[in-house]
């Protein structure tokens, strides 16, 4: 299964990866982080495809895509 | 006029406008950069031009355009933005132009910082450009100041067709202080018989500093240079703080520095403790005869800068042999608070300081 | 009499605003005053902060090394300059987001829960007139009234919001007069 | 079977959080460049050279070292430096204000002399770290901090096309126009940025990719807005995709 | 190696060659054009690289690049040329990068002429750039002076990595005199630790001038300050010319003014008169402890330049108080034969010149 | 019936010779300023300004106001002096080192801001003045004091193309490049001058005349071999024409 | 009749006149003027047609054109 | 010994040339030597000049207000130069091409018509050749031998022209010697 994995600190809560999500699965914290910003999370890590598209949106690099499953090449990066 | 707080930076601009200058070129950098946003609003309401150049080589030579064809000008920008300006300042001051340049210091060399610095003084006073040529040179210390410097630039710049220079830095630049406007407005010089407005019924009037012949380039040099000789004769702006009387240490400061040398100053003062300031306002002309008088009523001389040591040499220059001259410099956007003056003031009433020498610190040392 | 103030904050919290209310205020008043902001690279969301000076004598520096007062509205901001502030000087810390104290035992620490104060007038926007109704009604630096026509006229496009920020005003000058220490 | 990252921090950036305002896109954009030193196996003969702008502070987040120009004057600091030693790669790294206004006459011609290194060009249309004065690129009728009233194009033209202008030249290059809107546009600008970094890897060509940006703060979007507007207002005036290619009859 | 007959401009480009510079990048502007077309024929034969730059902003910092990524490289200019680069070389002393500028003056200001002229002194000692920063500044004499000091200005601007100037004016550059070449070529430095030239099992190496923290900045003003203070102790070069003896008139005078002063000294002293000459060789640093000690041993002193007087302000500076300082200055391309300087010295030793007085000209005379 | 000048010197011009070479075109050029600035009465309200190059002593031979411009700069002394008076005729006279080299920003910034100015700009493919150097308008192949081996684009680029490159700003200008080598391409030259002082007397727009010209002095040619060198070398590389016109579609 | 003027002291021989007249009817003088050069002198007058186009092609303004008869405008200037 | 001497006369006359000439045979013969040229914006045709010195010592100034001799190959220059040339001094006339003399009655005038002599030689080109001679002749400055190695290098890609020019040389030496008064 994909995971991603999102650094709270990094994150400046711009909504970027949220927003390029197909699964929308990404939400804002309630919380602030560090730097006072609502940082992005996973809501439904099951629902998430690995596509990658929401670590290639952050501007922050805030966001790591592992995965143990064979990845498929949706697009070439 | 009633008072107004102003931005220095927006009250620099509105004294332009008050100043009657209706043409303003300038590109941005930090910390003056709300001088072109306030006129950016202010010049329409006045049927005035704001042009944002492409660069501040373009500025000025917009500048040097505007100010031939007779029109009162002006621009604003910060230290890496007046060195892209001098070989068109140079050219300015070979054509005798009058035209203002306003230059909000940060510290440098190089990109620098973009806090208060006092470090273009040398820049500024002997010449940035090439060749024989001086800028009028402006140093105000408060915001009040710094928009009588802008109105008075205007009426030098035109009195001797030369460009003036309002030195100030980020501190001037960014802080609010009241400033109170002139009830009059500067008056615009009669005519402008020189102005390359259109040659009609009169023989061709030419701006230029080229000269291919040997004598006549002499000739517009030394016309040049009597008119810095009228400058130094006329043109001399000093104030004296507690320095009509004798001291035991003498401070020399301008600008933003001279202002915290005052607070500092009046601390010592209410101690006891004989301390007075000479405040060059014109640094070109410097104020030497007023520095060497001073001086000579005091015990010991502090230069104090917000640069590495620049002034100080015109105060040695300037200050008769004997006068042990101190120097405390502070770079980088570190403004000294009065304390830290009031503290060097006391190393050097306490003799725990060493003054400058004449060959050099290290030499002096070794 | 000179007084000097350091205000101090995040950006977006109305600092600058405050800091400029009082040299108006004071200007208003005859006094003379300097109002110097912190100005850097545009490096956002960080502290903001700035020098105010109300004096009966011209202005030297502008700024002091040891403010004789400081008001933060934030915790990096107590940081700062809480051990700043000049022995014996006033130092009014918004509570409501400032878990801490200086800790100071030389100087007058006055706390204000400024959020909350102002949320219960409507808004967390007003905390800045909370605190700096509070900084002025220990100092009383600047007169009420003078604080008042500022109001109006920096409200004077948006009318509704001039009674709540008077209020907000108020509700500050009276933790200022009543904790004082 | 282990977990393997598919997704990560290339090797040329370093871990530094960048200053940069939530959703500003230059972070994508360093990261495309990093990402394409990095699979082009080209970090470690990297020098990348940022002028003044927000970007000024890039040599804190890339790995590799760097020179910082004055204003407008990278491609001139980038020619010295590919001229002295050609084994480099070399790349600038420029803002519209920078690139378009102050450094016009050091763009062209390091363009037109066929200097082989990359421009990677942040077309935000405003000037960002001043605050947000009036670019060459600020659109009509854009509103910043020196066009109050919006931008005049009676008064001060229409907006430079930049990669356009510099397509037109005759010393073969390659030029190509992309933005990071959307991760369909960052994906293809990857591949831009890429491609300009193969061409100099092969020593072919001066390459400039011209990526167009946001700048939430100066713009006065939400970062969410901003990349509506880059899709709605600079598209239709900045059309994408490849304006030369060294590959071009000359 | 055998003397060679060389133009000047030919002469410094090959000295540039020698000294192992294999990248020039520059910009056409008389008088000096010719060191340009010596070089675009010359760098293909050891594989140096010529590349005439877009303009003077670009040429100066393609240096920046090109010194930054650890080569040796120099470019040459005249008088308007070398303002445009002010801004670069601001940031070049910021970085502190070494380079090698080479100015051909020429009268000014503005466009002025392109015959010789002394009037940058100001720009090249003081800092025609904004910030606390300064050139190292030779003025050479004669061509083979010019070569010795274009050789000398790479290996001085690598020690203190520090951009050095080589100051002559149009008559160096276009003469033509006898020049022997050094036998060995100047040594490239072990290395250059600092140089970007790709991050390989080290950490990262930036050239910059940008420190936003004010400390930051501050250090590196003083490790600048600390540099600048080893070269006033250790740099500093002059030449005695009989002026180790008690003098009637000291001469001050440096590069094409000195060569000149020299031939109307010989003229006199075959006359019986007791005339010296102190050449500054380093104009930064000004040799400030040896025209103090010189001006001890004369009864008056002569400053002769070919400006409306720059030096002058240092000699004034640092001479002991109460020597009467007297100035000489043509301008504009006009070079004063030795008859007009002996005339000068004349009416100093027979008391009917006026010295220059410390308070201004105009104000003195009035 | 009394004799009628057919053909004299214009008004707009003195009496004095020029220090030009024989043969040089620059004084033709000259000429046909003087000749529309006549019939278009503009003279009296002419602002003539001149950087460095060949032409610098301009002044001497237009019998109208004149300003001496820093080297490549008087594009923006130009929008100086038309911004401070919009009432004034404004024209720069400019040779390709100056124009095309050092002064390319303030060039491409008038052009691309509409400055209500004319520029004539006089290519001749070299560095007159400084004696014979490469300009960026140099020919391929061609021999100059700093190309001695001829211009190598492998390692300097192409020839710049300073009608075509402006004529791509999308801001309304007339552009039209024209050359003086015969009779003929004269007559067509002087239309174009005089239609880009029309196009400012009416207070439309930004324009430029690009002529091609002559260096025999630099070029090494007698002055006729030097019309044939326009016509055999240039023209092909520079093809002459209107590239823009004011009223083309924005 | 066309009456073409040379002014033999502004002419600098550049021969560009001589090569734009249709009638071919101008060279250069044998002797130099004040300032060294051969200058252009019309050699059969009669035969101009006043053309103008030699005038035209001078860069040293040496050149009027003056006639008696009405002019044909050959082409426009 | 010191000798400084003015070469002028029209661009393209070989002047420049002529005076590096006695700048080399000086440098080979251990002399101390300069050779500074006029130069000047691009304006064609004007005079060209350069100044040559020629010493035992170092030498100071390159160029003498009034020099000690002059070779003057045109009109324009006699009328500059001539009145210049110091008294006692030398003045060497090319009076092929300038009808007129100086009139100056305390100095040494030679008057040699370069051109026609260069002319009998079989072109005029060589007239600078000839006037070299004949101040050669005249001063001794430097020795014939010299010359005569410098005229092989300058010619050495044309050896045809190398016999011709050495002529001139030798023509003008004549000349100088012969009508020393
Ligand atoms: C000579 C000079 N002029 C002006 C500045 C001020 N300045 C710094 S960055 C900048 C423009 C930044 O805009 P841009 O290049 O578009 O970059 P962005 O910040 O938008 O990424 C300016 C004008 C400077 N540093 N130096
Ligand atoms: C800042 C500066 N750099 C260089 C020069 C020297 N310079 C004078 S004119 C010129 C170029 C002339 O060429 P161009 O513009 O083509 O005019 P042309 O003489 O060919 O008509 C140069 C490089 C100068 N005057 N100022
Ligand atoms: S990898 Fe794809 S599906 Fe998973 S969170 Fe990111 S964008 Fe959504
Ligand atoms: S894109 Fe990155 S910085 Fe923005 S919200 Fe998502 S994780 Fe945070
Ligand atoms: S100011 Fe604009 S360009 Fe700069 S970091 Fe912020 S959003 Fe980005
Ligand atoms: S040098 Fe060339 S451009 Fe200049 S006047 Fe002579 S021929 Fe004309
Ligand atoms: S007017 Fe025509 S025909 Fe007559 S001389 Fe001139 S060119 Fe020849
Ligand atoms: S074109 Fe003019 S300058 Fe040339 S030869 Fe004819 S008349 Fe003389
Ligand atoms: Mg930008
Ligand atoms: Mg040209």
């Amino acid at each position: 299964m994909p995971k991603v994995l999102i650094e709270p600190d990094r994150c400046k809560g711009c909504e970027l990866c949220n927003a390029a999500c197909p699964q929308q699965i990404l939400a804002m914290s309630k919380e602030i982080n560090t730097k006072g910003y609502f940082y992005a999370q996973v809501t439904d890590p099951t629902r998430c495809i690995g596509c990658r598209l929401c670590a290639i949106s952050c501007p922050d690099v805030a966001i790591a895509v592992r995965t143990h499953a064979v990845r498929y090449n949706l697009f070439e990066y | 006029m009633a008072k107004k707080l102003m931005k220095g930076n927006e009250a620099i601009g509105e004294a332009a406008v008050q100043a009657g200058c209706r043409h303003y070129f300038a590109y941005p950098i930090t910390p003056q950069t709300e001088v072109a946003e306030y006129l950016v609003r202010r010049m329409p309401e006045v049927d005035g031009v704001f042009l944002q150049a492409e660069s501040e080589v373009a500025a000025s030579n917009m500048l040097f355009g505007a100010s031939a064809a007779g029109v009162r000008t002006f621009t604003s920008s910060s230290s890496p933005g007046i060195s892209l300006m001098a070989e068109s300042i140079s050219y300015i001051a070979g054509a005798q132009l009058p035209v203002v340049y306003v230059n909000i210091m940060r510290g440098g060399p190089g990109l620098g910082g973009i806090l208060p610095a006092q470090s273009d003084y040398f820049q500024a006073t002997k010449g940035g450009g090439h060749g024989d040529y001086h800028l009028l040179v402006l140093a105000p210390s408060t915001v009040q100041e710094a928009v009588d410097h802008v109105i008075l630039a205007f009426e030098l710049a035109e009195k001797y067709r030369n460009p003036v220079m309002v030195l100030g830095d980020g501190m001037i630049g960014q802080m609010m202080e009241p400033v109170q406007f002139p009830a009059e407005a500067v008056t615009e010089p009669p005519d402008r018989p020189w102005a390359t407005v259109g040659m009609k019924n009169r023989p061709q009037n030419l701006i230029r500093s080229l000269f291919l012949n040997a004598d006549e380039l002499e000739a517009n040099n030394l016309e040049l240079r009597a008119k810095y000789d009228l400058m130094e004769r006329d043109e001399v702006r000093f104030e004296f703080y507690h320095a009509d009387e004798e001291m035991d240490v003498m401070v020399v400061a301008y600008g933003t520095m001279a202002r915290i040398a005052k607070t500092a100053i009046d601390a010592l003062r209410a101690d006891g403790v004989k301390v007075g300031l000479v405040r060059p306002i014109s640094l070109y002309p410097f104020p030497k005869r007023a520095v060497r008088e001073a001086a000579g009523r005091a015990k010991a001389v502090l230069v104090v800068e917000l640069s590495t040591g620049q002034m100080v040499e015109d105060v040695e220059w300037a200050a008769p042999e004997g006068v042990p001259i101190h120097f405390f410099g502070k770079v980088g956007g570190n403004i000294p608070p009065p304390e830290d003056i009031s503290e060097e003031i006391s190393k050097v009433l306490g003799g725990k300081a060493t003054p400058r020498g004449l060959y050099g610190r290290v030499e002096e040392a070794s | 009499m000179t007084l000097d103030v350091m205000f101090a904050g995040f950006g977006g919290q109305g600092i600058m605003l405050i800091g400029q209310m009082v040299a108006y205020a004071g200007m208003g008043e005859g006094k003379q005053v300097s109002w110097l902001p912190s100005y850097g690279p545009e490096m956002r969301g960080g502290t903001a902060y700035c020098s105010v000076v109300v004096s009966d004598n011209p202005i030297g520096s502008p700024v002091n090394r040891n403010p004789s007062c400081c008001v933060v509205m934030n915790r990096p901001s107590l940081e700062k300059f809480a051990p700043k502030v000049k022995k014996g000087g006033l130092l009014v810390v918004n509570s409501s987001l400032i878990p801490v104290t200086s800790e100071r035992e030389d100087i007058d620490e006055l706390l204000v829960p400024c959020n909350d104060l102002a949320m219960e007038l409507g808004t967390a926007k007003a905390a800045n007139m909370v605190v700096l109704g509070a900084f002025v009604g220990r100092t009383q630096v600047v007169k009420l009234e003078s604080l008042d026509l500022l109001v109006e006229k920096q409200f004077a496009k948006k009318p509704k919001f001039i009674p709540l920020n008077k209020e907000a005003l108020r509700v500050g000058i009276e933790r200022g007069k009543a904790e004082a220490s | 079977m282990t977990a393997a990252t598919i997704f990560g921090t290339p090797e040329s950036l370093t871990d530094r959080v960048t200053h940069y305002c939530p959703g500003c896109t230059h972070g994508i954009i360093h990261r495309l460049v990093a990402e394409s030193l990095d699979e082009l196996g080209l970090r470690e003969t990297t020098v990348g050279i940022a002028p003044v702008g927000c970007a000024v502070l890039a040599y804190h987040y890339f790995a590799c070292d760097f020179q910082e120009a004055p204003h407008g004057r990278a491609p001139a600091l980038a020619t010295g430096a590919k001229r002295a030693r050609p084994d480099l790669t070399v790349f600038t790294y420029q803002g519209d204000g920078d690139l378009a206004s102050i450094g016009t006459a050091e763009l062209i011609h390091a363009a037109n002399r066929g200097e082989k290194f990359t421009i990677i060009f942040v077309n935000n249309a405003i000037y960002g770290m001043t605050g947000g004065q009036m670019a060459p690129t600020t659109m009509p009728g854009q509103v910043t901090s020196t066009s109050p009233a919006g931008r005049d194009v009676d008064q001060v033209g229409y907006p430079l096309r930049v990669a356009e202008l510099i397509a037109t030249l005759r010393t073969p290059s390659y030029v190509e126009r992309v933005s990071v809107h959307t991760p369909h546009h960052i994906i293809n600008a990857k591949r831009a940025v890429r491609q300009a970094f193969e061409y100099q890897k092969a020593g072919r060509c001066f390459s400039l990719v011209e990526v167009l940006s946001t700048c939430p703060t100066n713009w006065g979007l939400t970062p969410l807005e901003s990349l509506k507007w880059v899709e709605e207002t600079m598209l239709p005036y900045y059309p994408l995709g490849l304006k030369k290619s060294p590959d071009d009859e000359v």
